[in-house]
């Protein structure tokens, strides 16, 4: 995956490290020729060159609205760059079958449910649910998982204590909506519940949402994290592999 | 008429949907409800908080459940008490808070005169609603009357102030409607907050002082640009009615109110919200404010072209229920949305023909569209085009409130300059093709003519099916948003009170009698 | 047909143009020019450039015209040199330009044998050119032939190589259709500059060998998709036939090719350009290359509604004068564009006109629809929607030809992320409204209706008014762009050269064959 | 015009000081974990925080787009910019002819073009021909200038030639194509010839376009710039007054 040799690379606008990026924003001022060169020396803070404001225009009395172009100085090695991705060997929904079957010889337990005050249920009901996702279906149809989805709004401490009470496997949470970093807090607190019950190294604690990678996912100090796009047989793929290793252990 | 629909089947749905309706109204007639009983005090003039917070109405209804009054009313024990003490209903709300009253010793002695003061009182009281309705239709009829599709914006902020200075800048922008979305979760509080706030997420908590604040800055910059801007909350949840009547003491213009969207989407018990649905519809009804139904979101959690039929189900149902809440059709703002994928190859003609299908069957009715979400993606730009496409069927098929689609719906909830975007794109779009609709006419029996006739066929047999076993046995088998909902279940249930005889809710006949009055007027 | 339109203006309008045609065909007819000689040479194989980087095409006609030689053809005297040197045609190009022949006195005796030498090396240039367009045709039969309205994009970095990324990406992307912008001010220039080159501005420049390259990565990337690729360059201009040599000889697949913008926008003389235009015309005709003509420009330089029917005019003219160059209907990308402001109400409907009326009066032809440009600002926001609204257009009028507006035209030649917004922008559209223009219908006697049958009457009365004056004389009153150019005036006049008796061009009998021959083979 | 007082303002998404800014670029690499890693880091270097990666695709391989949307750090003294604007008071066509019947006493030559390779001659016809711009009417119309329009693809040689030979007061300019900054490489080089022939003191020069602002033409060597949106009686008005104060002089 990380075989690709790059090297520095800058923005591409038509030619090579021209350095060409578009930005949008507000200012709180009103339009004008001095508006115009603040969202311009704004822009140059930021490590530009050549930033001309394209456009400019008052949205409601003392807001401006800018689009800005301009060349960005800054470039990043991508040789250097090691994004977190889950690792694991990608199965069909009847490999995960065949590998419960044989690694791990029962049924995985998984709870799931959407927290906090969220109500964000089709996510989560994407990877669970019957119905699926993408036309893959969730992990609900499995003969080799048995699912528990809590639905929507439901509590930390709620799905801990279903989690205790079926003998979960693994923990599934959803997290949609992050305004004022919302989903920080309360993936935080589970995850301090979680250490607090002793149940942290017990429990495969998952994480997805749309603002949800597997970094993010790592540094809340969850196992893994799942972005948009996913399916149900990347979760089932993962779950099954990572509980037969830590069977192995 | 562009669609050729067959009016006779209309007429079979609105038959079905009339004895859904009945069947509802049957439930819910010998109940009554916290929130209902919560609104009455609020309409006598009960506001405040106690010493750790919680809202007076709530105190008080409370108070009396404990003491198994309720089923008479909160009305009839708040007359009870005026006559036994003598105060005013805060004074006792206050004085029960602080335990000084104790509800299941008061005389009954004086009840008749205590109800007729509380008969005065809420004869002002509705008599303020009806003067918030006659300074928005006197307003409105002094400066023009908005040109439809009205532009529909939403604020989220989570902070009232910040949310007015986004509102202003926005009705300067040109928006005609101003929706001030609500924190996440207010709608399973069983208590409406108090005072001005600033701290929501995805929203701002809605509060009295929150409506009062954001009425007098739309009104400001309302007076400037010599428009009306009309104001939009939340009443659907645990406290419908309260917050409606919340609405109606400070001129809210548009209320989102819809028991299904609670039962749906916030597991809310059904008995309860469709009992407070009621009055909170009577309360809407009296102020002349448009509700603004949900069944858009039905599209969310269901397939758009699967289950669109249901989005019309629906919107017969709801119109039975609104009718028999007293709202007039011109006051029944019904959803209906934009949300089919747009990667399936003739998606916008199957969007035109859904929503030219809601406008003919509606015709009345200032029907509320709502714009793309569900694949919204973080592409911004295509985001914007999925709005225009979204504002063409807007202004093609003539729909009413345009809630107006928000290129970061995906991202978050929107900043000023992504509402600017938003409103521009309508401008743009309705004025360049603002007389289209007079210019075209549909293929007899081509595809938009076809989709329009397949979906009213199948929204009526699911009708006549419902009819068979009533709207709560439906939801229970999950035949709305592919979501199921049990009877007893859902949250709430345990706010629903059957009526004892005696009960007495003087708002009914006092807002029916305005509604009447309003209707001869018309 | 959607627009009733009448079929009697319609003849009157053709009528008008043939005769308008014919006038220009006469003036034309008695000159030959620097330009014409230059691609027979090219044509017979002369290529290359001089030590001071002069392309020998330059050198050859140049010292012709000096010698006062060039009346007769420059293949007539290149047969002489031929039969007095014994060399090929390149060799004795070179020699010329090291003043090692005088053409002055080249016997004249063995003209005949040079000339059937000419003949030999012209059979196999046209044939070269057949066999490209074979090898086209081949190609698509094997493959699917695109849906139109294809997707057109530009490519204008100014280096070719950047060029051939930008082009790979888009054909990746999805993009049917990619044309080269040629460096500013290359259309003054009386010479076709020579290899590859990487110093444009607002293009790059138009080169055989910056051609070869691009075919060959569009080529390449065709494969791999599966997909032919098509390329577009510029003929327009002073190196008109030229160009159009070129293009032929590379595979092409489109040229923009319009005399009428030549003098309009470059301030080209008009007898040069309308002679250097048949000969290139003919060019294209047996190369199977689809020609753009230029009336969208019209529409920056005079306003979209008043001068809507110039455009049609113009149209009307060009396929006449396309007609006499041996151009079928099927290669006739008559140019058209998306140009009313949009703050106009009704500006959609008046497009919606515009772009069906064309297409109902030229059915067979692949018409080359342009996006909105002048009215575009830096908001970029609004630009994406205004192309969505082009591109809706686009597939409901069925265009042929849509070349892709670009969010950022008010700011830079495209980058990449601004192609590929665009290609996903009309992919988006036509797919959602793919059957749009089958389901509707416009309202007899309607805006839409009435706006075409004023648009064709007008253009009818331009032409019958033209056509009584001639096209020169209108071009000098300013009927067309609000531009006047005189007659005398503009740039190229003094490379026009009368025929002297004896006069050839042995490619005007051998293209005229090959069309012949395509057009008994449909 | 300056009065206002602000302050600092950084860009507003929809609180106060939350430096809300949207980006797109194009980076060089294929699409991935790894390109999203990029694009966030790349963010991050020009000064912000809590950059998200709303959208990411590949264009064509190899190549493949974002949209970012972060916390801008940088802000800017609103108070303290003073950007040039052409200082004049502003008057209507009938007040600019009366000013110079009045105060000049002759019609003003005025000599126009759209210079060097540049073929865009609908903005300087707006500002000087009879049809105008906006409903206002070239200086062509005016009684009290005389003017040249020499059209497109003009060398400043011959501008400056034409200005000498009918004794021009100013020389007004349009520049549009400015792709690799020809626009700049053509200006400075028409400001050494004023220079070289010693007009540049005798002659005001002015320069139009959509990507001129004051600033910019001040910097290059002429007297005034003139952006999108101007208006033929901005220019008169211009003219008048300066020609006015240097006959002062
Ligand atoms: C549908 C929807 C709703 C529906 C929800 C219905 C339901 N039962 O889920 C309704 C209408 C009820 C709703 C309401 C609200 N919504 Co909403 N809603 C959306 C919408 C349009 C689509 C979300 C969605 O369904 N996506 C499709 C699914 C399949 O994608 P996904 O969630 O990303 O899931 C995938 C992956 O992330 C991953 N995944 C997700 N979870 C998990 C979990 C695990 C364990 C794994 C492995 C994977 C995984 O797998 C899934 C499949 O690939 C978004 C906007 C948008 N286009 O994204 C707004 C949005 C999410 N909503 C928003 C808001 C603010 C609200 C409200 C709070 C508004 C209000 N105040 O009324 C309310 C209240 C909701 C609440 N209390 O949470 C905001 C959130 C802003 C933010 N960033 O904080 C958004 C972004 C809209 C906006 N721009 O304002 N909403
Ligand atoms: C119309 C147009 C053309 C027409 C020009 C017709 C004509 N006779 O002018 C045609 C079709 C011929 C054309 C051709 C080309 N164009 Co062109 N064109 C445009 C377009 C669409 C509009 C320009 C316009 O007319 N604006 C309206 C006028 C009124 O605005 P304005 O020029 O800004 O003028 C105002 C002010 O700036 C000011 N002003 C301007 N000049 C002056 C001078 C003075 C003294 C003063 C006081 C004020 C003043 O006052 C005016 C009124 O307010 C723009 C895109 C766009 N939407 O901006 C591209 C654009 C300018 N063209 C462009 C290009 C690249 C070309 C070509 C080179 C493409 C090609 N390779 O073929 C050619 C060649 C032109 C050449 N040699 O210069 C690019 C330039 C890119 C760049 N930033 O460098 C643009 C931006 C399009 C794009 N995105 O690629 N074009
Ligand atoms: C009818 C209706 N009521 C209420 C809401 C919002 O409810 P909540 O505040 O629970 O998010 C919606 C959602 O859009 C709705 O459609
Ligand atoms: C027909 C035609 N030819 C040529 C051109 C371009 O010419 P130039 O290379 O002179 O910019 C255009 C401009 O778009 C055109 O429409």
């Amino acid at each position: 995956m990380n075989a690709m040799n790059i090297g520095t690379v800058r923005p591409y606008g038509d030619t090579e490290n021209d350095g060409k990026i578009q930005l949008s924003f507000t200012l709180p001022v009103p339009a004008g020729a001095r508006a115009q060169e603040a969202a311009r020396r704004l822009v140059l803070k930021m490590g530009f060159e050549e930033a001309a404001v394209a456009h400019m225009r008052e949205m409601g009395k003392g807001f401006t609205f800018f689009v800005v172009y301009g060349r960005c100085l800054h470039s990043v090695n991508y040789d250097e760059i090691e994004a977190a991705e889950v690792q694991v060997a990608a199965m069909s929904h009847k490999e995960i079958e065949q590998f419960i079957e044989e690694k791990i010889g029962r049924p995985i337990v998984v709870v799931a449910a959407c927290t906090g005050t969220d109500a964000h249920t089709v996510g989560i009901d994407a990877i669970i649910n019957v119905k699926g996702y993408n036309g893959e279906k969730g992990l609900e149809s499995y003969n080799w998982f048995k699912t528990y989805n809590m639905g929507s709004q439901v509590p930390n401490e709620a799905l801990i204590a279903k989690a205790v009470e079926v003998g979960a496997d693994a923990i599934l949470v959803s997290q949609v909506v992050t305004q004022k970093n919302v989903h920080i807090t309360n993936l935080t607190r589970l995850a301090d519940l979680l250490e607090a019950e002793g149940l942290r190294e017990k429990i495969i604690t998952i994480v997805g949402g749309p603002r949800v990678s597997h970094e993010f996912a790592l540094e809340l100090g969850f196992d893994a994290g799942f972005g948009p796009g996913t399916i149900p047989t990347h979760v089932g793929s993962y779950l099954a592999q990572e509980l037969e290793r830590r069977q192995a252990k | 008429m562009k669609l050729d629909l067959d009016q006779a089947l209309i007429s079979r749905a609105r038959t079905a949907a009339a004895s859904i309706a009945d069947g509802v109204m049957a439930e819910i007639k010998p109940c009554t409800t916290v929130a209902v009983e919560r609104s009455i005090l609020r309409l006598l003039g009960v506001d405040g908080v106690d010493v750790d917070g919680v809202p007076l109405p709530n105190v008080v209804v409370d108070r009396m459940a404990e003491e198994g009054l309720l089923g008479l009313g909160a009305a009839r024990v708040m007359a009870r008490a005026m006559a036994a003490t003598g105060d005013d209903v805060n004074t006792i709300a206050a004085k029960i808070s602080r335990d000084e009253i104790e509800l299941a010793e008061l005389p009954t002695a004086g009840e008749a005169a205590g109800m007729a003061k509380i008969s005065a009182i809420a004869t002002k009281s509705v008599a303020r609603i009806a003067a918030n309705r006659n300074y928005r239709e006197e307003f409105i009829a002094k400066h023009d009357e908005a040109p439809t599709p009205w532009l529909y914006v939403i604020v989220a902020t989570g902070n009232i102030y910040e949310d007015v200075k986004q509102a202003t800048a926005a009705a300067q922008a040109g928006a005609d409607v101003i929706a001030v979305i609500r924190s996440t979760a207010q709608s399973l509080l069983d208590y409406v907050p108090y005072g001005a706030t600033t701290e929501g997420f995805g929203g701002t908590y809605a509060t009295q002082e929150n409506f009062r604040i954001m009425r007098a800055a739309l009104d400001e910059i309302g007076q400037e640009l010599g428009r009306y801007i009309r104001l939009v909350n939340y009443a659907s949840g645990l406290c419908m009615p309260e917050i409606a009547a919340m609405g109606a003491l400070e001129r809210l213009d548009m209320m989102l109110n819809d028991a299904m969207y609670g039962i749906l989407f916030r597991d809310i018990n059904m008995l309860r919200t469709l009992a407070d649905q009621h009055f909170s519809r009577m309360i809407n009804s009296a102020a002349g404010i448009i509700i603004n139904t949900g069944e858009d979101n039905y599209l969310t959690t269901a397939d758009a072209v699967e289950a669109a039929h249901t989005v019309l189900a629906s919107q017969f149902v709801n119109e039975a229920l609104a009718l028999r809440s007293g709202l007039p059709e011109e006051q029944m703002g019904l959803g209906h949305a934009f949300e089919i994928d747009p990667a399936m190859e003739d998606s916008l003609l199957l969007e035109i023909a859904q929503a030219e299908m809601a406008r003919e069957i509606f015709p009345k009715h200032p029907l509320k569209y709502m714009p793309p979400t569900k694949f919204m993606t973080g592409d911004i730009f295509r985001g914007h085009l999925m709005n225009g496409m979204f504002n063409l069927t807007g202004v093609l098929t003539d729909q009413h409130i345009q809630l107006l689609g928000i290129l970061t719906e995906a991202i978050h909830t929107p900043f000023m300059q992504d509402r600017d975007l938003a409103i521009r794109n309508a401008k743009h779009v309705f004025n360049s093709a603002r007389h289209l609709r007079s210019e075209i006419e549909f293929v007899k029996g081509g595809r938009i003519q076809r989709r329009a006739a397949e979906v009213l066929g199948l929204a009526t047999n699911l009708l006549e099916e419902i009819a068979a076993s009533g709207l709560m046995a439906a939801i229970e088998k999950g035949l709305f948003a592919e979501i199921k909902r049990p009877r007893d279940g859902g949250r709430g249930l345990e706010g629903v009170v059957r009526k004892a005889s005696g009960y007495v809710n003087p708002f009914e006949e006092l807002l029916q009698k305005e509604i009447n009055a309003r209707r001869v007027g018309q």
